[in-house]
């Protein structure tokens, strides 16, 4: 329990000496964990950390509705401050008005959420622990490994699933857009479950190519559990071998796909020459 | 009215067989005439694509591509100008990258990367875009046809 | 205030290559009106003859034709083809022309390219206009064509009139701009190229033509005697340019038209072995030196210093014997190559085309002579010069027409 | 509103073309079944002169808005039927061209089932994206007919004097005290071999005299904006900050020279001088060598700086004929990689250098010449690459002919007009028909900015350039859905909805024309285009997450509309 004291101290602090109008975190008064602003450092006792909550999209909210002086600190974990820093270089919400108290996840969490990054820029609070690889995970091994006939039987089963609940758009802590394009009949039929699967979780999917930070919300929020967040592991995973880019790691970079190819290089047109005749892509 | 038009156009195709579905993005100023070469020679192709052309390859966002396969079309060729030579300072550029990020999702869910094309070359040369079309046609054959995916998908939830 | 240019003659400009293209557009876009008279039957020059384009490398066609459309639906501008200058009258007041119309026995405006006609031609006089070429249409090919009247009836838009003739025009202009730009050369009057003495001696355009990826070959690398990839083959640079005997000039575009060529045989086929003899790689333009690095670095592309003192053919169509100093080990060599591309020696059109009726006043080296204050240039008939050069050089000459001429002593 | 819309629709048979594989007749059957299309019609040609004039006529009296060709590709004969349509007053937005010749009929001719059913595809897809289309709407501004120039050089002189003697008035900035560039360092410019001032003379007096050019000596660039016609831009000359609008910019701000320090010992030995340092020498006059060394290439053309700056190997020859002039016994020898004399002009200089005396010795970049001395010059080492060997020439007097570097301006002026720079450090531009207009319409480049140049050519290229400012400003009003590039009318521009934008800026980010722009409202972002400066390429539409930025002529629904019908 020592991480809770150390939270609640620094909590503390930071009320005291009126550096932050006010700190977001899970409160605990009645066996209920329940996500609380503490303004007044007496609250502060109530602080805790577990279980996991991403409170990315709600400071967002309460940033925008509080008066242009309120400083708001959050205690949260790694995946919840990249997707801070993605909402800021979205323009979303005012670097200068949020203050993050970092806290490093345990290894069990960790495994839990399949995360390769479960640690903030700077951990205030708890240790350090290696990430997990995905693709180790034998949960995960079966959607992302093995013939391209076995994953689509996989993945149909597992969409097959899906009522449509619009759960795993509303948890993303990205996903800002009103209105939605998962609303629009033009990209995702309406009333047509489930033949409109494919569009409805690819476009998801796609949208945040550059911008998931991998914080496993899609899938807890998921009331059929389907693995949501594995659709995005290829592609972060191109993207950091082609780029060297994460999303949420550097507020001072811009998604590389944004910028043509001198400013980012990448892989494929390494080859000597441009790509000089239309290609097939099995042969490129 | 369109109903009789659609079981025409269902009979002609039961005749024809499953030819692949094809719908091709064409970048105005390279791909499509590319395209219009081909057709001035004659050169014969098969039936199943159609072309839509857009100002610039760098028009296409991916939620088209996505779309076209979940309505059912089979494969989905970008093609766009020279990447030395985009008319639109080097827009094409952000489509080579932003589209090649597909390829890694639709082979996580098992949509073979062969379905869906990115390409660029320049426009003149009409046996290239014959040679594009035919090989892509080639690829097709070895897959299944994409109604598999909503198919399979469909018995899912028959099974539910 | 603004001159007005509506009120004033219009401008004619000689030769719709880049060039032409270029200046007649510019001159167009502030109102003034223009001919643009070209020898060819259709706009575009040698650029829509070259298959690749340095340092970019990607195809001529491409940039060319817009312009080439902008120019034909530009109402200001008339665009006369297959004509040429008979006379020219007067002085910088302004100008009488007279200039020749060889008939196009098809209307483009009416040809639909169903291409039924071609096989009606027992001479086949008939062809398109170009591999890629804007407009598009078929062409009858007046040295052919016997006017035995078959292929008249077939169209079915009556776009073909054999009965036509030469026809003559009088323009009055009040400025004329030379954008007559270069040609092929003949070179087999210097024995040592052995040009003509073996099918695959050529010059750099005819090999352009030949490897051109819409042309013939689509692209594939082969010799012409016998069809088959070559194993080697040998650029020659400054091939009767640099020469007294030819041209004492430097053409300017044949190092990087080399270096292009080079690679473009390397990509396609990367087994080749190539070669460029050259005296000084002029790799000075924009960009162009950065090409060369490439190029040298990334495609296997091997550069011997010196021009070969003979090339003849080796008997039974075995390959061309190229006989040059290694000056690296001081010895002389002979190599045996596949195929030889003589670069070097292009000719301003103007110069030695003796099917020309009128000439401007050209100096000893073929180029149209600009001490004569009236005449205006641009292009490859005022100096050898690259396409960007040229281009620049249209629109120079452009706007000196606007200004009526220099007046502050340039 | 897809319902009122009416369409008429005409299809072509090309004459047997397009009949003998697709049967017309029935698509026309089906075609006219449906509610929006008011009238189909079948006509053997569409192309020719005569059925122009019929067909506007028969359009302006049905009185429909949109209408469907159906006929050969645009390059075929479609573009000469849509111009001759807007010639008649048909806006090309409201005419969709379906290519079923060159696109079906004859890459299909041997498989009519097929061709017959792609064909109705592709005319229904083409009849659901006009009922989709929308019309972007236009803006018209009047352009400023001034110019503002930067940099005095002979490029920038050049150009402002064309541009006011074709009355215009001319702003030029320069960041030195008086006219003339570079060329007031030089005593003689090459290939003319003519004095400086002498040659530009008349331009001199041009430049001074023109009541239209405003010369701005010690000018900084502060900032700049608005686009083609009408920019403002502020600039201060010693405290006072002026502020114009003008039409067009044009950018003539030179190059510097490389300053060859630590190369070949310069500024170690006093005997080793940099070309521009002998210039001062020869105008100040006390030059006396009797062995001189020029050294090419210093500093260029190897791994750190990958380019040929032009210039030095004409230079290099000016000085040696300078030299021989003053002293015809003295020894010269030119050491160089390649002489870079192209054309008939440079190649006779060229020439007449060799006559006069001057040696030439070809080294190699990977074992460069040395200097031999060492506390005072001795002489040059060099490894001959054509024959051979290593040997020592006796020197007195080592020129290093100084290369052009991208002036230490380029980055700040690209910056504040928000220009790209190519990786050596020179102004971007566009390639082949249009090389001396950067990558934004109406700012030009020309002179050493674009890339090094002789005077004779930087005078050149700013004729070239006044003639572009002039070609665009002198036409009475530019308008929007003119600012394409490379073509007189693009399809559309991008419109933003204000109200769905998320201000997450992924527009700004990759707009290639810096056309997107995010301006506050009421605490969040929004998107804002610059129409003027877009020219309706789609990159932002492509990367909108929820698609508020929109091409109106191709916007999402005309795509999705087309997927939809593209296979019935």
């Amino acid at each position: 329990m020592s991480i809770v004291n150390d939270a609640r101290a620094i909590v503390k602090k930071l009320l005291e000496e009126k550096q932050l109008d006010g700190v977001l975190g899970l409160s605990c008064k009645h066996d209920e964990p329940v996500p609380f602003v503490f303004e007044s450092p007496e609250e502060v006792d109530s602080l805790v950390l577990e279980p996991k909550w991403l409170f990315a999209k709600l400071a967002m909210n309460i940033v925008r509705t509080s008066p242009a002086d309120f400083r708001l600190g959050i205690v949260c974990r790694g995946c919840d401050e990249r997707a801070l820093i993605e909402l800021i270089k979205r323009n979303q919400l005012d670097e200068k008005r949020i203050h993050v108290i970092g806290m490093a996840c345990s290894r069990e969490q960790a495994e839990a959420c399949l995360c390769t990054r479960p640690y903030p820029a700077i951990p205030h609070l708890g240790e350090k622990v290696q990430g997990v690889d995905p693709r180790e995970e034998e949960t995960a091994k079966a959607f992302l490994e093995g013939e391209t006939i076995d994953r689509m039987q996989r993945w149909t089963k597992e969409l097959a699933r899906c009522i449509k609940c619009y759960g795993c758009r509303n948890s993303c802590p990205i996903c800002v857009c009103v209105p939605c394009k998962l609303e629009d009949d033009l990209w995702v039929r309406r009333g047509e479950i489930p033949a409109d699967m494919v569009s409805y979780h690819l476009i998801r999917a796609f949208h945040l190519s550059d911008t998931c930070v991998a914080c496993g919300g899609c899938t807890d929020a998921c009331p059929v559990g389907i693995p949501l967040m594995l659709l995005q592991i290829a592609m972060r995973e191109s993207l950091a071998k082609e780029y060297e880019y994460e999303a949420g790691t550097d507020p001072g970079r811009l998604s590389p796909v944004l910028s043509d190819l001198f400013v980012e290089p990448c892989e494929v047109y390494e080859e000597p020459g441009w790509p000089d005749s239309f290609k097939v892509s099995d042969e490129t | 009215m369109m109903k009789d038009l659609k079981q025409d156009s269902n009979g002609v195709k039961s005749e024809a067989g499953n030819t692949p579905r094809v719908i091709v993005f064409a970048c105005k100023w390279c791909g499509l005439i590319g395209a219009d070469a081909a057709g001035r020679k004659h050169a014969q192709l098969p039936a199943g694509f159609r072309v839509i052309p857009v100002e610039c390859a760098s028009r296409i966002e991916a939620d088209a591509v996505i779309r076209a396969f979940s309505s059912g079309i089979d494969g989905v060729i970008v093609l766009g100008c020279h990447l030395g030579g985009c008319r639109f300072n080097a827009a094409n550029h952000r489509t080579a990258k932003k589209l090649k990020l597909l390829y890694p999702l639709l082979e996580t869910v098992g949509i073979d990367s062969k379905r869906f094309l990115l390409s660029f070359g320049t426009a003149h040369e009409h046996h290239q875009f014959e040679d594009l079309i035919n090989r892509f046609y080639q690829g097709l054959q070895r897959l299944a046809p994409m109604d598999a995916w909503s198919g399979s998908y469909l018995s899912e939830m028959g099974q539910r | 205030m603004l001159k007005k240019h509506a009120d004033k003659k219009p401008v004619l400009i000689v030769g719709a290559g880049v060039a032409g293209i270029t200046a007649a557009l510019d001159l167009a876009r502030t109102g003034r009106k223009v001919h643009l008279v070209e020898r060819g039957p259709v706009p575009g020059g040698q650029v829509s003859n070259l298959d690749k384009l340095y340092p970019t490398d990607h195809c001529a066609f491409c940039p060319l034709w817009t312009e080439i459309q902008a120019c034909i639906f530009h109402p200001l501008i008339n665009i006369h083809t297959l004509s040429y200058i008979v006379t020219v009258s007067g002085d910088d007041a302004g100008y009488q022309v007279i200039i020749g119309e060889n008939p196009h026995l098809i209307n483009e405006s009416r040809c639909i390219l169903c291409g039924r006609c071609v096989p009606k031609c027992g001479v086949d006089a008939i062809r398109l206009m170009g591999e890629h070429c804007y407009p598009a249409s078929y062409y009858i090919d007046l040295d052919r064509c016997t006017r035995c009247g078959d292929c008249v009836d077939i169209c079915p838009t009556r776009a073909i009139d054999i009965t036509r003739t030469n026809s003559t025009k009088v323009l009055s202009v009040s400025d004329i701009i030379w954008a007559t730009g270069f040609q092929d050369v003949d070179i087999s009057a210097l024995e040592e190229y052995g040009y003509k003495t073996h099918p695959d001696i050529m010059t750099s355009l005819e090999f352009e033509d030949w490897t051109a990826e819409a042309g013939v070959n689509q692209g594939r690398i082969m010799k012409k005697h016998d069809k088959l990839p070559p194993q080697n083959i040998a650029f020659i640079q400054c091939a009767g340019a640099r020469d007294r005997r030819l041209f004492p000039y430097c053409s300017a575009v044949c190092c990087m038209h080399a270096l292009k060529q080079a690679q473009w045989v390397k990509r396609r086929s990367p087994d080749i072995e190539c070669v460029i003899f050259y005296t000084d790689m002029r790799t000075e333009g924009r960009h162009y030196y950065e090409y060369y690095q490439r190029e040298i670095e990334g495609s296997a592309i091997r550069l011997i210093r010196g021009r070969p003192g003979l090339i003849f053919p080796l008997p039974h169509a075995d390959g061309i014997a190229v006989k040059y100093e290694d000056t690296i080990i001081q010895r002389q060599e002979i190599r045996k190559f596949d195929m030889v591309v003589l670069n070097g020696a292009l000719r301003p059109s103007l110069a030695g085309d003796d099917t020309l009726v009128y000439k401007p006043p050209l100096d000893e080296e073929g180029l149209v002579d600009l001490r004569l204050g009236a005449t205006k240039s641009c292009g490859f008939c005022r100096e050898p010069v690259d396409v960007e050069t040229s281009v620049i050089q249209a629109s120079s000459a452009a706007l000196l027409t606007c200004m009526g001429g220099p007046d502050d002593g340039r | 509103m897809a319902a009122d819309i009416k369409i008429g629709c005409f299809l072509c048979r090309c004459y047997g073309e397009v009949s003998r594989v697709i049967d017309l007749d029935e698509l026309q059957q089906e075609i006219i079944r449906f509610p929006w299309v008011a009238f189909c019609e079948i006509w053997d040609s569409l192309c020719l002169l005569e059925n122009i004039d019929e067909l506007t006529q028969k359009i302006s009296e049905s009185g429909t808005d949109r209408i469907l060709l159906a006929a050969c590709s645009p390059l075929a004969r479609g573009d000469v039927i849509l111009h001759a349509l807007e010639r008649h007053g048909i806006n090309q937005a409201s005419v969709e061209l379906v290519d079923i010749r060159e696109g079906c009929a004859w890459i299909h001719d041997n498989q009519p089932k097929e061709a017959m059913c792609k064909a109705r595809d592709l005319i229904n897809m083409g009849l659901s994206a006009l009922k989709q289309r929308e019309v972007s709407e236009n803006q018209i501004i009047v352009p400023k007919r001034e110019v503002l120039i930067i940099g005095a050089g002979p490029a920038g002189m050049s150009a402002a004097v064309s541009l006011a003697r074709l009355g215009f008035a001319v702003h030029v900035l320069d960041r030195a005290r008086n006219p003339g560039g570079l060329l007031n360092l030089l005593k003689r410019i090459a290939p003319e071999d003519i004095g400086a001032e002498e040659d530009l003379h008349g331009l001199h007096k041009a430049f001074t005299n023109n009541a239209l050019v405003y010369y701005h000596p010690g000018a900084r660039l502060i900032s700049s904006n608005g686009s083609v016609g009408d920019f403002a831009v502020e600039f201060k000359t010693g405290d006072n900050l002026h502020s114009v609008r003008v039409g067009a910019v044009i950018i003539a701000s030179g190059a510097r020279v490389m300053f060859a320090k630590g190369l070949y010992r310069y500024t170690e030995l006093d005997g080793v001088v940099s070309g521009i340092e002998l210039e001062r020498r020869f105008l100040s006059g006390d030059v006396r060598a009797d062995n001189v060394v020029f050294i090419q290439c210093v500093g260029v053309r190897d791994v750190n700086s990958p380019y040929c700056s032009t210039i030095c190997c004409p230079v290099s020859l000016k000085h040696a004929r300078q030299l021989k002039d003053l002293n015809p016994q003295a020894e010269i020898t030119i050491l160089h990689r390649d002489i870079m004399c192209p054309g008939n002009i440079l190649e006779a200089y060229y020439r007449d250098t060799m006559q006069d005396g001057v040696k030439f010795v070809r080294f190699d970049l990977n074992n460069p010449p040395s200097i031999v001395g060492d506390e005072r010059l001795e002489g040059v080492n060099v490894f001959e690459s054509v024959t051979g060997i290593s040997r020592t020439i006796r020197a007195d007097l080592v020129v290093l002919s100084s290369a052009l570097v991208p002036h230490d301006d380029a980055a700040r002026i690209a910056e504040i007009f928000d220009l790209a720079l190519d990786p050596l450090g020179f102004y971007q531009v566009r390639t082949l028909m249009h090389p001396l207009e950067t990558t934004r319409n109406g700012i030009f480049v020309c002179g050493s900015a674009r890339w090094p140049v002789l005077a004779r050519t930087a005078i050149v290229q700013g004729e070239a350039v006044a003639m572009k400012a002039f070609a665009l400003l002198s036409q009475d009003s530019l308008a929007a859905s003119g600012m394409s590039q490379f073509r007189d009318r693009k399809i559309a521009h991008a419109i933003v909805d204000r109200d769905a934008c998320t201000g997450c800026g992924n527009c700004v980010a990759i707009c290639p024309y810096v056309a997107c722009a995010l301006e506050p409202e009421n605490g969040a972002f929004k998107s804002r285009v610059n129409i003027m400066r877009c020219t309706g390429c789609g990159s932002c539409v492509a990367v909108c997450p929820n698609g508020s930025i929109q091409l109106p002529e191709q916007n999402a629904r005309v795509i999705g509309a087309m997927l939809k019908n593209a296979f019935s």
